[in-house]
Order: C-alpha cells, then structure tokens, then sequence
C-alpha cells in the first residue's frame, strides 16, 4: 500500500463502507443498550449509498473524493452520527487538499482535524464516551508508530490494538453526550457504540492491508 | 416482532405515503426529503414553522402538518433526527418574506442537523429563526448534558405558535413566544414496557413483567431509574410531584394538563389516569382549564405514558383555544 | 399486567371518571349505572341515541357521546354486556317526547340486555326503537349462531344516525337511516396479539411469535384461524379482499374507508396500512371519498387492526360531513 | 335437609352463590379460551351483592325469595349471564308461587321451567354447548332419581355426577350460541365455561347436603 494516494484513499474508506454496512446490527443492538437503537442503521444507510455510488464520484483528487464522501454521509445520515461523520469526512478533505501527498503524517493531520471537527460539532471532550475516546487514541498511536519508524501493516495494527482497548474502556465511563447522557450513571457498565464502531473500523483496516498492499 | 410493516427500510415512507393519500387536498408530499408539507404553504403574509425530529413519534410531527398548526413536517428515520438536506431543502421549499421558524427538540442530532440546514439556507437568502424544545424534566439540567430533552410538551409549543402564525405574527414575536411556552411547560414520561423500532426487530430492552421504567424519552432509551410496578395512583403521584415541583406550579395557577400516551397504552387507561391526574391538581388548588388526553408525541408501541403540565395566561390561552385543521382527526 | 391500573374492579368507574372531570361542561357522569350522557340530552326537540355494550373498546362508546353523535352510553364492564337495569334506567333518564334509540351490537348479552331493559322502559311509557350493527365479515351469517357481530362499523352508523337526530329527524326516519348504514358496511379484523382484561390480569389467548390470528372480534375472542405471520401488504389484502367480496363494493362505488387500530397499534402503523388499502382499492376502481385512521373501536390493549368499507351516497355523505363534537378531540 | 322450604332455598342459593365466588378465576380462565373471559368475573360480582345484601331479601315465602334474589342477578350481572341466569331465577321463583311446597317433583318442576327461560331468553337448544347441556341431562337425572324412590343426599348427587360428566362432553361440541359460536369449530375442544359451572354447582350441592340436612 505505497505510491497511489487516491489508491490509498479508495481503500481506505471503501473499507469503512463495508465495515458499517456488514455490523449494522452489531452496531444497532450496542446502542440499543443505553441509547435508541439506531447508530448501526443510520451508518449502514449511509454507507450503503457510498457503495452504490462508488464509481461516480470526482476522482480528481484525494481531497476532491472525500469531500464528495462527505456530501453523501451529510445528506444522507440521519440521527447524530450524519452531521458527526460527515464533519469528520469533510475535515480530513480539507487537510488533504493542503498536502496532497498523503503520507503517514499527512495521515495524522487529516484524523486529527476529524476528530477536532467532530469535537466541535458535537461539544465533546475526551472522556465524555464518545467515538472521540477511540478515535483520539488511535490516532496518538499512528503518530506514535511514525516516530518509532514502523511501516505501515505495523502502524495500523497498533492503532486498532488501542481502538480496540479504548473503546472497551469506555465501559467504565458515564456519557455525557449523546442519548446515552440522559440515562445518566445507568450508561456505565457498557461501552460506547461509536467507540467500538472506531475500534472496529481500524481492525478490518488492519486485516485488509497486508492484501491489498 | 408484532408490528404492521413490510421492508421495514420503506417503513417510514410507505406510513407517510398513507398520510398523503388520507390528506390529497390539504397536504403534500415530498418523498426525497420525507416532507410533508401543507398544500397551501408557502404564504407570503405567513412565517412557515417547520420541526424536524426522528420518525417514531407520530402524530408528532408529521401528522399535526395543517392550518394552525406546522406548515411542515421532514422526519428522518426512526428515532434517527433527519439528514442535514432534507432540514435544507424544507427550509427553502418553505421559505416566505416573513420567514422560516424552526422548531427543534433539544436533542444533538436534531440541533446539529437544524444548525447545518439552518446555515446552508441562510447561505440562500432564507430568513431561519429558531425555537428550542425541552420540557423534560427527568433529565437533569446539567452543564454536563447537552441538556433537557423536547418531549410531549412540543405540542403546546407547537399549537401556540402555530396559530399566532397563521395570526400573521412576525418571526421575531413567534420566537418570543415559543420560547414563553416552553418555558412554563413541563413533561414526565414512564414505561411499562420497551418498545420496537421496525429495522431492529426486537425491543430496545427487556423489562420484567414486574418492572417500570420512570424517566423515560421518546426514543426508547431507558429512563431514569428501573422500579417495581406500581399501581396506576401511585405512578401518577409520582410524575406529577416531579412535574409541579419542577416549574414549581403553585396553587392558584391554571394549567392546561395532558396525558399523553407513548403509543401502546389504550385511551381507557390514558383517561384513568387522567381522572387521577386531575384530581390530585385541584388537591394542590392548581386548577386544569384545558385538558389533552391521548396520544401526542409517542415512542412506537411503547406501553406508558407522559405527563405535561402548562401554565397558562391569556395569551397561551388564545393561542391553545384557537381553531385548527391537521391531518389526524376522528370525522 | 403491563396496564394503568388500580383496583382492577373499578377500572371502568375510574376510567369514566376521567372522562368526565375531562368534560365538565358537555358531559354528565351517573356512576350508578355507568352512564354518561350529554350535559343538554334529553332534549324535547330530538331523539335520544344511546349505545351500550361492554367496555373496552374506548374511545367506543363512552368518549363518542356529544353534540351530532350519541346521546348517552352505559357499558357493562370489560367485555360485558351492560346489566338490564342500566338500560332501563338511561332509557328513562334520556326519555323524549320523539323516543329513544338504541343502537346495539349484534351480540347475545347486548340483546337479551337491552331486549328486557326496552320491554320494561316501555312499560313505563318511553318509545324504544332499535337498530342492530352487524358489520363484522368474519362471522358467516350461519342460521346456527346470533349471526355477525357489531364492530368498528357501529362508528359510520352512530355518526350518520347522530347527525340526523340531531337535525331533528323522527325515529322511524332514525331507524331507517341507520338500517341502511349498517347494511352498506362491512369490516374485517385481525390480530397481532391478544389483550389483556385488567380483572384477568394475563392475555387472553397466546400467540406465538410468528403468529396472527385472523378474523377477531373485538373481545379478545380467538378469530376464526391462526396463521404465520405476513407483512402489513398481505395482511391488509386479506382482510381487504374479505371486505369488498362480502357486499360487494364494485367498480365505480364511492365508499368511506376506515382503518381502526385495535389499541395496542401506533397511529404509524394504522397509516402504513391505510396507503396500501386506498391504493388497492384505486387498482379495483373503487373511490375512497373519506376515510378515517385511528382508534375507534377497540380491544382494550391488543396490536391489531380491522378494516372497515361504508358505500356511499348522498344521504350518507351528508352525515358523515355533519360537524360533531365529542369526547376525544386533539384540541 | 328436609321440612323447611324456605332454609332449603336459602341453602341452595347461598351454595350457589358462595361458589361462583369462589370459582371466579376457574370460570374466567375457561371463558378465556374460546370467549371472552369475563364469565367468572361477571357471576362473581352479582352473586356477591347477593350474599352482601343476604339479610335483606324479604322471605315471606320462597316464591318472593327467589324472585328478590333474580332482581338482584338481572341487574348486577351483565354480560350473557346476567339475563340467562336472571330469568333462571325468575321461572323457578314463578313455579315455587305454585307449589309452595317444595318437594322433590316441585323442584324437577322448577329446574325445568329455569332450563325453559334460558332457552326461550338465549334461543339456544340441548346441544349448542351452552349451560343447558349441564343443567338439562341434570334435572332429567333428578327425575329418574325421584322415581327411583332415592334419597335426597343420593339423589342430588346422581345429579352432579350427570351435570360433570355432560359439562365434560360439552367439549366434543361446536359452539352455536355466545361468543365462542364465532371461533366456529375451534370450539371444539375445549369444555363449556356456563357447563362447567353448572356442574360445580351440583357438586358443591352433594358435597354440602349432609352437613346442611
Ligand atoms: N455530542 C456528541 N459528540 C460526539 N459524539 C457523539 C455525540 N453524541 C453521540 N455521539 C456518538 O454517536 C453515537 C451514537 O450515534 P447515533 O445513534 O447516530 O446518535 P443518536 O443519539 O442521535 O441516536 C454514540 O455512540 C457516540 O459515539
Ligand atoms: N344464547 C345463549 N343461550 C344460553 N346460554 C348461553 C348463550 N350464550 C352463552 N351462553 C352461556 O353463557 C356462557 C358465557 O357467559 P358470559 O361469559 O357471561 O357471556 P358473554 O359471551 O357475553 O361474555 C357460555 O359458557 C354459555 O354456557
Ligand atoms: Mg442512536
Ligand atoms: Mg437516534
Ligand atoms: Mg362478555
Ligand atoms: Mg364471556
């Protein structure tokens, strides 16, 4: 997975599509603990008009992509997770048309304007059990990883490990945003939808790379 | 899962395919947008009031679309608020000299979306205003939150509002007033049992054949607290003391009072508690001018009920008392 | 039981109850005999129109008492037919110099009652006409059983009924009006579960989860079969196809179409259904000119619907446009 | 339990009474399974004004004893039962003016004119699964009795015998009168409610006579 940055960026969020549509249930029935049920249809929906759509959009450039990406999961996501997403979607577009290269630390930017993005459309912080808590972490990670020198399937692999860690941990926090908010200390004990949805996300990234490198 | 629904991806459109059909003179419908909207909308001498929210809730807010009342109604999926365009296009279908009012339950979702459609639109010339809903008062108004959510009480706000509108009133006078209403609205909803989003399947959570939940939303999310099941006296008491205290209510204040059910719950039992209701007012010397009994702001089949109380003054009065046409009624 | 309840042995009494502190100004409340009555009947210059049967099908009959639709009803308790003397003594109270009708479900206990409360009303002087509801489909008209039931369709004959009465007509015109209403009515129901009398405290009958049955009353009576469960189109289309085969409805006829929800059913679901039937009913050329969605005639809190086609014309449509003021209303 | 015709008839309507509000949930249950379920619910509450308000009824003679206890059945019980059961009362009342007596012959007499009201009230025939197809083979088997020169005790338990085993076979027919006729054949299977109580009744009869006698 080297050269190609529209390759690159193709695969990645080709991979966030499948991996939201095939756990739409997973996805629904963790939010249906202490939220309404719905992240997991909202994001398949979503997702799935990507995939439908996939040989339409504007290949001009990588950031040209996402930003149609981003379009689709606005318009089309309902509930919080469109706006949230979509944001995110948008932010990395716009990092990436300032450095079209797409290297590792261009990567880094791109997620770190995504989850800032996110923060403030939603007014989120770390540890308020939001996706942000496995998003942020992951993130430090691949940054991490860059410093240490390690190659890609390295680096992607170590991100999911803390995505996934991270979003277990979410457990034992009391939501602060979101539906899950109002049930107060009643939403300790399970972990955030969004989080693990993060968590997963990475995983199949990470399972998928070797392959399609 | 015991539920009328076919595709339960089509749920949503095929329910307002049947409310355009039951409606053909005075409604129409827009299905890429999930908008219904009156016929007659937009009027130049009017502000269009439009309110957004998830599907699940009905009527609320798809089926109070009429004279009086909203101009237009763009839900998204169940309990989903919907996507950022459809708030975007409803705004400029509806726009008018006089304005656009959005009317947003204080929900992340339903505010984030309004705020995107809201500025889009803008960027297009359309005068928005807003007015935020949020009278329920079992979660509590932390800095913590995103704050109380809009419940039952919506439909006061909404009744109010709609008919200065229709009155003419100018955007700036409605936002006044809806937030007035708001103000002096509040809601406790409970559970007797989950409910059951078509796309899920099964209920959102298990409750034992003993348990209520107290404290809930319209979104089957859990309430407050899980109890042991109550008789229909001792639940009322207690959404009612969380209630008057609240605002506090005070002997000698009139109030409109409503029961509303969350979608499962039978009008007989929605008028047993209604009666209990009533009385245990009058016993505070608070004192039910207007009353609503029924199924206003639901959650699916939930099984359960909400409590709304508004104080009243002349003004909300003329507002509540106003006619009104909406696409739900009994002839 | 998941249902608002106390004592379940006054569920009835405090249910009528609400409705009357809900209506202080229109309604009068006879604890007594489980009667509430308009405030103004019985009024020398019109019929009165009264209505028994059992309870639990609320908004039936209770909540439909008012101006242009009944004058008084007196239900038994949950799902029995009221006692003799209930007849007796709310024909006497409604007694008017035009007479009184009754208006009866087409069921033993609802006969026999008002059969014995007519003869006894009758020898103290009261005029007694009657007019039976028999609209249920799922019943063979065999010579063996009492023949079909009185369902949903009782609401088009008290409305179109009500609507002359109140304009003054006499009783043998009453009488003749609401034989023709009944005998251009037809309904079929179904259910998704069964219900649960609060004196009983569990279902009446177990329905697995993948079952329906089909052709239910309105008692909690199994229906005639039990079948696997199928999605709201092909549910709708039985019970449609039962419907227009039974008078017939054809080609060309103008009908009012009903889609009642059984009470445990959201007003989401009711809708959905009601788009599939009016768009089959425009596939087979039969015109919906006015259709009605919601809970009319109930089984306390079962998941279910029925479908209900009147044939119109003109005298027909002219009571059912009359205005008229109940009970349950939105406002 | 012989002389006195009056603590004859207050035994026997007081047993009656005492049961149905003792069998409440049995004949409710046995409604629920082809009715409506309210069948026990409904005897249960008229026969308890009759035994709340036992001291008043005016026991001049049996006649206006039992006529006092039909008003009560007629307009506290509602439902089928009320009126069946009402006029059940009422016939025998009417026969007992006759024949003062009450011997053996005056209360097959009775029986039968009860039996005769319910099927004149219900239009309903020996054979359509009602409460006749208990209490008529029952009053035949009180006859039989009589001739046979039986005792009283005997006597009325031959009949609780015939009233159980007849409300037993009432299962093999299908429903032609009340809200089970519209299960159509479903009802077959399942015993008679108004049957079975009828049995219950002769049984708590037989099993209360020596005591009482
Ligand atoms: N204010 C917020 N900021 C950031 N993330 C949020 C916020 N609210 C919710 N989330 C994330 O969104 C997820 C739920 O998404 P979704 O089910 O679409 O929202 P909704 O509550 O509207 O049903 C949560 O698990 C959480 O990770
Ligand atoms: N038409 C009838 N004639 C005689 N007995 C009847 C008739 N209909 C019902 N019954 C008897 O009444 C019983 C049911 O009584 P009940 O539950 O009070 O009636 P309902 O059907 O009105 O709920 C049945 O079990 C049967 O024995
Ligand atoms: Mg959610
Ligand atoms: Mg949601
Ligand atoms: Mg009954
Ligand atoms: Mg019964």
């Amino acid at each position: 997975m080297t050269g190609n940055p529209m390759a690159q960026a193709e695969f990645v969020v080709r991979t966030i599509a499948q991996t939201a549509v095939a756990n739409e249930k997973y996805f629904g029935d963790l939010d249906a603990v202490v939220g309404d049920g719905d992240f997991g249809y909202s994001l398949a929906r979503g997702f799935e008009v990507v995939l439908a759509d996939w040989d339409t959009f504007d290949r001009t450039d990588v950031a040209t992509f996402l930003r149609k990406i981003a379009v689709v999961i606005t318009s089309k996501v309902g509930g919080t997770s469109g706006p949230l997403w979509g944001t995110a979607f948008l932010r990395a577009a716009t990092t990436a048309a300032a450095s079209p290269d797409l290297t590792g630390g261009t990567v880094v930017t791109m997620l770190r304007a995504a989850a800032e993005g996110i923060q403030a459309r939603g007014s989120a912080s770390l540890g308020d059990k939001t996706l942000l808590d496995a998003l942020i972490p992951a993130t430090d990670e691949i940054a991490r990883q860059l410093e240490l020198g390690s190659d890609a399937p390295t680096t992607i692999r170590a991100a999911a490990t803390v995505a996934r860690t991270s979003a277990d941990a979410t457990a034992g926090l009391e939501a602060r945003r979101g539906r899950a908010s109002y049930t107060g200390e009643r939403s300790i004990g399970s972990v955030d939808p969004g989080a693990v949805a993060v968590a997963v996300i990475f995983e199949a990234l990470a399972d998928a790379w070797p392959t399609a490198s | 899962m015991k539920k009328f629904v076919n595709d339960p991806r089509q749920f949503v459109a095929e329910m307002l395919k049947g409310v355009a059909l039951a409606n053909p003179d005075t409604l129409r419908y827009v299905p890429a947008y999930n908008l219904i909207m009156r016929a007659d909308a937009p009027r130049d001498d009017k502000v269009s009031v439009i309110q957004g929210s998830g599907s699940g809730h009905e009527p609320a807010h798809v089926m109070i679309v009429g004279k009086g009342m909203l101009d237009a109604a763009c839900p998204g999926d169940v309990f989903a608020a919907p996507p950022m365009d459809y708030v975007l296009e409803t705004s400029k279908l509806l726009a008018t000299p006089k304005g656009v009012l959005h009317l947003i339950n204080n929900y992340t979702g339903d505010r984030m979306a309004f705020d995107m459609g809201k500025e889009m639109a803008e960027a297009e010339g359309v005068r928005i205003e807003t007015v935020l809903v949020d009278d329920d008062v079992a979660v509590a108004d932390s800095t913590f939150t995103i704050g109380r959510r809009g419940v039952a009480g919506n439909f006061f706000v909404i009744k109010v509002v709609g008919a200065a509108a229709e009155a003419g009133a100018d955007i700036d006078d409605l936002v006044r007033l809806g937030n007035k209403v708001n103000s002096v609205t509040r809601t406790m909803g409970m559970a007797l049992t989950s409910c059951t989003p078509p796309a899920k399947g099964s209920p959102l959570f298990e409750l034992g054949d003993d348990e209520m939940e107290i404290g809930v939303g319209i979104h089957g999310e859990p309430g407050r607290r899980r109890e042991k099941l109550a008789d229909a006296n001792t639940i009322i008491d207690e959404l009612l003391e969380a209630v008057v205290t609240d605002l506090p209510y005070e002997r000698g204040d009139d109030v409109a009072l409503m029961i509303n059910g969350l979608g499962g719950t039978p009008i007989s039992e929605l008028y047993l508690l209604y009666g209990r209701a009533h009385e245990q007012l009058a016993a505070r010397g608070i004192n039910v001018r207007r009353n609503y009994v029924g199924d206003y702001c639901t959650s699916l089949d939930m099984a359960g009920a909400s409590l709304t109380l508004v104080k009243l003054d002349d003004e909300i009065v003329k507002g509540l008392a106003a006619p009104a046409e909406i696409a739900i009624r009994t002839f």
